[in-house]
């Protein structure tokens, strides 16, 4: 197991004192190093899109991918199907997963891809100074909305138990335990997780107070039972006022797209003696042209 | 008869494009080097398709207009090619489906029907009236036609002999001296020089004309246990599915053309700066937007030297025929890997589905060249600063590194930085693999000179136009020359081709000029540019004409 | 004293940016005309952030390295910004946030507090003092605080006043000879340029340095009763938006970064084909990829006037401080609107962000100029191939035309078509507008000489840099050469400028020179190359050290 | 009214003969037919993304904008907001609209902007000659996964539905009649409307014998109440054998996007008066300089 202090890097944080990021480190932290008694820690990779949430990648000193605002999710997809042994994960802002990505995100859910997504729901762009995000309620006065916003937001995770994800959950920054325990479940799980993580921008939209007085955590759910699941992620539509659960909706195991398309679970990459297969490659070849003759 | 062009033609849907392969396989087993353009509209049943499949002695990649034989399935074949009909031209048409007044009609439909068979027969029907008429034995047609159609061989060999048997000979084709040698696309060219490099995934969202690329790798991963095909979402999808599976250490190709690459240029310039050896395949066609798709064109040269943010170094090449298509695109896997660098392969649709005999170039590809980190040597840093600016690499999974991959600009760890001094360092560290892999490909034939090497008269043409300009130099007597690689740029191998050169004619299939562009900013003015920006390849003899005006 | 520097530093989320602000309009009803030089990391709290407010007699638009005083917030401040002072550099500093040698410390958080003030407020005791210690009038400061301090503003005033009693004067400014005039960043006065060519809709989906734009026009949208402001689900979204609304009738224009840029590029080839125009404002910043977001650039001119499959035309033009952002970004609307072509406003993150001292040119925007359609004349065409190459414009809910617009090539009516025929003259046509535009932005001043015009030195520049060359090239005795217009390039303007020229320097933000690129292709080889990389624009100071040596 | 004979272009029609598109031209040309009462036929705007079934605007003789392949529904949201008078009628095939152009379209249902989304859902790409598609089954053997693909596809009337689309139908190539009635309530409905159409791909995929075994009509069916539309909608998964019902699903009435962002009913585009404006800005440019001085 790797001491939780290991797995610092030199680079300075920048995140704004009180911000709902440093619980999302902390608790991450903690479940990587919990894990790597079981999974080796050069097998970890975290993933970034472009945002406040991707500045994690720097904090964290594990294999990273900081990637494209949107991005995230197909690069991670990537890695996992290069290499199936890797345990791959995704760290999104709403702006990034939600908006400009989401189909990435819809597609990742709907292949069942082993890869664990945590969005960073702060509900505004934090990094580019304060614009609505498509889970903004209704009439959020942004910077670039200075008279409301006119859209409804979306229920991400109503979105994503319709697009076929296998593990749904969703956080909140304030309260560490819970948000360690849902991010270890949510890596666990085997097959496509979401954690939509409700995290406080104290610059741009403090939603503390808000949150604060509505979250519950789940009790007595059957995360298994896809109709309570629905009704459960419907209770709060991100809009309008209503109790905010917390902790896992929905767990459903099945097989994974890595597993169907990966031929051979010893030929991985990054381990491959490519010399080898150029070898192998010209008899191939050969028959190939043999058949086009 | 040293040389025969075909021309066969009917509906979209009837296995025309099958059939042209068909003859060029049997003439090929005859002795010739083949080539064959295929000319087809953007539907996918009814209206006019057709190929043209010339053999020749010598190795070609080019057509002319006017034709020896037509085959016409239909009326519309008859009526829309007269202008290809020389006075000797010999027809072979179906007729229970048109009327000629010249040549010999076949009741195809009424054959299909005695053997049993079904519509799509027809064709395989008329490749036996053409054996026959062109004075080829029938045991070559039958051993070709056996291998090739797989399905109700017997059948199908039955309605040939049916043909074969129909008509009367009209002339007689000499045998060949080459040996019978693979007939494949550019684009199966551009997908074997991959395999030979190491390809291990190969993704794509389907686009004319690079699609075949996919389906051809997708049937090849059925058999081959290294080999993965993967149809993502979208174009951007893929860029960066394949960006992520690089960092792992899979060697990724991905192939579009012009609409998708543009949804891939920022994909490009991330892995510029977080020096992920991707290679991209660009199947130009008719642009801009979505334009005439299954028509060619070359129109997204300077776009594919210039494209992204941050004015960042890229290999690019631009291969000619199957062969350098298999060569060059093998070597751009290579060279990616090498130097971390992205790679792009520009093809056009008369490469990409043209076929041409192939003979594949030796090519030996050295493993022990890319960089890869020796624990015993540091503690890893994924973007150390060497002398030559290349990083070792290290694929994540391995207990001794930790590996950082950053689209922001970072330190040689991979950490985001803003410093203005490292910020410098790590941007002239990228840019200097421009000057190391010109270097490097200097060892190979970068540029290619034709033709009369001593006319003062030169053609300089790139990609598929090449072998049509082979053959115009070479009847008119003029220096042939084609730069393969775009960037870097092999503008010393240029001016030494233009030594003794007084004129310059530019050929192209676009409307602005593109490599006369490219060559104008190294100093070199062409003096007259032919260029052709209406879906199709320069016919050699349009070309002579036009060079002669 | 005639010309001031003023540096004011803290962290981050303090608000030096508004700071520095009301310390330049202070300056400005002064008389003095101002440049303000921004300068802040990729976060939104802590950090270091710093600002240089110039104010000088004549119209500036660059800063010296050197400042004559510094305002600092914190030790930070102090310590970072060594480099910059002078023998003789004034330093006020918050003395419970730091301890300085040299200058006069103000225990800003005390008088806070005895103020009843808030944190953020210490700008506005510096802000005060300041203009005590280099002897402006209290009245001055107090008429623009008050008006440009919304919020709290007796408050604010108080602790003003309080760091103005609270030092002594230092030295003593003299009053300018210019009228205040407005003092606006490059993104505003982009923004009143399109606004003035009657812009009716923007959308964006956020990217430094352009986001500026959108919020200043969804500002304005609140009181403009013709003006939307959109901010759709990606770049994508936001170009096609775009598109679809202009071939309604609407005046869009969108603005983005290199990032964004690269998803916008498919669009752009789309609306070359469609004729739709399209004006895109690109905010340069350090690239390739995500690079360092908040610092400048200029290395996307050759991707913006090449890319998108197809080799089409747009209009590309750079402008150099705020008065050439107005001007050019009113007329590429206008153009766009004109020639039915796409535009693209280049601008980069020093001219984005910073502020200039501003007087609009006078513009005459001829709206009879765009083409549409009189219905007397004949059946609608919406790509009607006339003499010019321009086609008539109509817009659906017209009762008398029916408006297809088609991606694919088309013919007159907007019908798809594979024809070589129509294709080939559809290509012309739309290749015709590059000499058309050509010949009417002659009109106008595309390229711009300044300093000692005599000189046989000439400091080849574009963009941003514009105002730092001409504070080196006056100096130094040497010509300045600054293209506005890139695409069509004003070669013969360039070429007349270059005339008695015997060595040309060429001064970009940039790794690969790529203005010294552009010209080579048009036959000009520049001398030397002082390229800067490292996401800071040049200092004056800087530059002409450079060139010196 | 128009008559449909006249909603003909010179065009030369280039889709396979018996392919389920034919339906969907007539019945769509019926429709604005018959709606040309009441809608002038100057009002329409047919837009479409590439692909067989984006030929479609080419063979309608109303304004078109042939967009790019996927990106047909952003073009049309931009056409509505610039003059919300427009009707607009969007033709997107599956590859189209639930590939390439994904998040588009749920952008577009969460808006709830006024357009209308036919999606021909052959479950194939058919112009690039037969690859799989989101909705394409489970082991689907196209040119690019010749062993068949390991995806399952999703539901993307439930996906529409979460994201809170405000009419979802699914309309089918044999039975003109039931199509044209579905066409014509989608094209009236205030908001966005989704119609799925089962089209029949004869020659990529041919699911006529599948279709016309499973299909029935709905009857009985509470369109405005949620929970029933849910179930109706889940019924049939687009992978595993049940039945298929056709009709409307959905329907809900509720302020849309382009009624919330033009101001005035009045100014819309294509009927300004752009010199007025430029003069007034005149105006409007000082009184923003004076405040910035
Ligand atoms: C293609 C592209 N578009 C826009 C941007 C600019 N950008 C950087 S961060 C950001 C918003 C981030 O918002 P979100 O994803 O919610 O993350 P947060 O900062 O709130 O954590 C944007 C729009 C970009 N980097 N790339
Ligand atoms: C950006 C981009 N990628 C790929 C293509 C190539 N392309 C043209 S049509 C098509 C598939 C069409 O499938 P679908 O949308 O289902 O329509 P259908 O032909 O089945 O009606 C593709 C991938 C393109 N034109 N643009
Ligand atoms: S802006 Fe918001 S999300 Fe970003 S670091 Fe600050 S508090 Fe956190
Ligand atoms: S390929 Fe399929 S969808 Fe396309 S026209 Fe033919 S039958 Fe119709
Ligand atoms: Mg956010
Ligand atoms: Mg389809």
């Amino acid at each position: 197991m790797i001491d939780i202090k290991n797995l610092d890097t030199y680079a300075k944080n920048t995140w704004c004192p009180g911000c709902g990021n440093f619980s999302i480190l902390n608790s991450i932290k903690s479940v990587i190093s919990e894990l790597s008694g079981q999974i080796p820690i050069e097998n970890f990779v975290i993933v970034s899109g472009i945002g406040c949430h991707a500045k994690i990648v720097d904090y964290i000193n594990v294999n990273s991918f900081y990637s494209l605002h949107g991005r995230a999710v197909p690069a991670a997809e990537g890695i996992k199907i290069a290499n199936p042994r890797l345990k791959v994960i995704v760290f999104a802002g709403d702006g990034d997963a939600y908006g400009e990505g989401l189909e990435h995100l819809i597609f990742a859910a709907k292949r069942n891809i082993d890869i664990t997504v945590i969005v960073h729901n702060n509900r505004v762009y934090g990094l580019t100074v304060g614009q609505c995000t498509p889970t903004s309620p209704l009439g959020f006065k942004g910077k670039s909305t200075p008279a409301g916003t006119v859209e409804i937001p979306f229920n991400p995770l109503h979105l994503l138990l319709s697009s076929g994800a296998t593990f749904i959950a969703r956080g909140y920054t304030h309260g560490i335990d819970l948000l360690k325990d849902i991010f270890k479940q949510a890596v666990l799980h085997k097959g496509f997780s979401i954690v939509d993580t409700l995290q406080v921008c104290v610059s741009f939209y403090n939603m503390y107070d808000y949150y604060s007085k509505r979250v519950y955590t789940l009790k007595d759910h059957n995360i298994y039972d896809y109709q309570s699941a629905l009704n459960k992620i419907k209770e709060w539509d991100y809009n309008t006022d209503s109790p905010i659960s917390l902790g896992v909706f929905y767990k459903k195991e099945t097989a994974t797209f890595e597993e169907n398309i990966v031929k051979n679970k010893n030929d991985v990459s990054g381990q491959r003696n490519i010399s080898k297969i150029i070898n192998e490659r010209q008899e191939i070849i050969k028959k190939i042209l043999a058949s086009l003759t | 008869m040293k040389e025969i062009s075909i021309l066969i033609g009917g509906k979209a849907g009837e296995g025309i494009d099958t059939s042209g392969t068909l003859i060029g396989r049997i003439l090929s087993h005859l002795g010739y080097k083949i080539y064959i353009y295929r000319d087809y509209p953007s539907l996918i049943r009814g209206g006019h398709t057709y190929s043209i499949i010339r053999a020749c002695e010598k190795q070609i990649g080019s057509h002319y207009n006017s034709i020896d034989i037509l085959l016409a399935l239909n009326q519309q074949t008859i009526d829309i090619h007269k202008d290809k009909l020389k006075n000797n031209t010999f027809i072979l048409y179906n007729s229970d489906a048109g009327k000629s007044e010249k040549g010999t009609g076949i009741p195809i439909d009424k054959i299909i029907k005695e053997e049993n068979g079904i519509a799509v027969m027809g064709n395989t029907c008329i490749i036996g009236a053409l054996c026959k008429a062109i004075g080829i034995n029938w045991d070559i047609a039958e051993k070709v036609l056996k291998k090739h159609i797989p399905k109700e061989t017997e059948l199908n060999l039955k309605i040939a002999k049916h043909g074969y048997d129909y008509v009367s000979q009209f002339i007689n084709i000499d045998t060949g001296s080459n040996e019978p040698s693979a007939l494949i696309t550019g684009n199966e060219a551009i997908s074997l020089g991959l395999l030979k490099a190491g390809l291990t995934t190969y993704m794509a969202y389907p686009m004319t004309p690079s699609t075949g690329i996919l389906h051809f790798l997708a049937q090849a991963g059925i058999t081959d246990p290294t080999l993965k095909t993967l149809q993502p979402e979208s174009e951007i999808g893929v860029i960066l599915m394949a960006l992520g599976g690089i960092y792992a250490g899979e060697r990724i190709a991905i192939g579009t053309s012009g609409g998708g690459f543009c949804l891939m240029v920022e994909g490009l310039s991330f892995s510029s700066m977080a020096e992920l050896p991707i290679v991209i395949i660009l199947g130009q066609r008719t642009a801009p937007s979505t334009g005439l798709p299954t028509y060619t064109g070359q129109s997204d040269l300077l776009f594919a030297i210039t494209c992204g943010h941050g004015g960042f170094f890229r290999f690019v090449v631009a291969p000619g025929d199957a062969n350098q298509a298999y060569f060059w695109s093998a070597l751009s896997l290579s060279l990616a890997w090498k130097y971390q660098i992205p790679s792009i392969i520009i093809s056009d649709k008369t490469l990409a589905e043209g076929a041409y005999s192939f003979l594949p170039e030796l090519l030996n590809l050295q493993e022990k060249d890319i960089g890869l980190w020796e624990k015993e040597k540091s503690q890893f840093k994924r973007y150390l600063n060497t002398e030559t600016g290349l990083s070792p690499l290290a694929f994540p999974g391995n207990k001794n590194a930790i590996i950082k991959i950053n689209s922001y600009e970072h330190d040689e760890y991979g950490i985001t930085t803003e410093d203005p001094y490292i910020t410098k360092s790590m941007q002239e560290k990228r840019f200097k693999k421009n000057k190391l892999v010109f270097e490097e490909v200097e060892k190979h034939e970068t540029l290619k000179i034709y033709g009369n090497k001593n006319s003062n008269e030169a053609i300089l043409t790139w990609g598929s136009n090449k072998d049509v300009c082979i053959e115009a130099g070479e009847i008119l007597g003029m220096r042939v020359i084609q730069p393969i690689v775009m960037s870097p740029f092999p503008i010393n191998r240029l001016n030494d081709a233009l030594k003794g050169v007084s004129k310059i004619i530019c050929v192209e299939n676009n409307i602005d000029g593109q490599l006369a562009s490219l060559v104008k900013y190294y100093g070199i003015t062409v003096d007259r540019k032919i260029l052709k920006y209406d879906g199709r390849p320069f016919t050699a003899d349009e070309l002579i004409n036009k060079i002669k005006q």
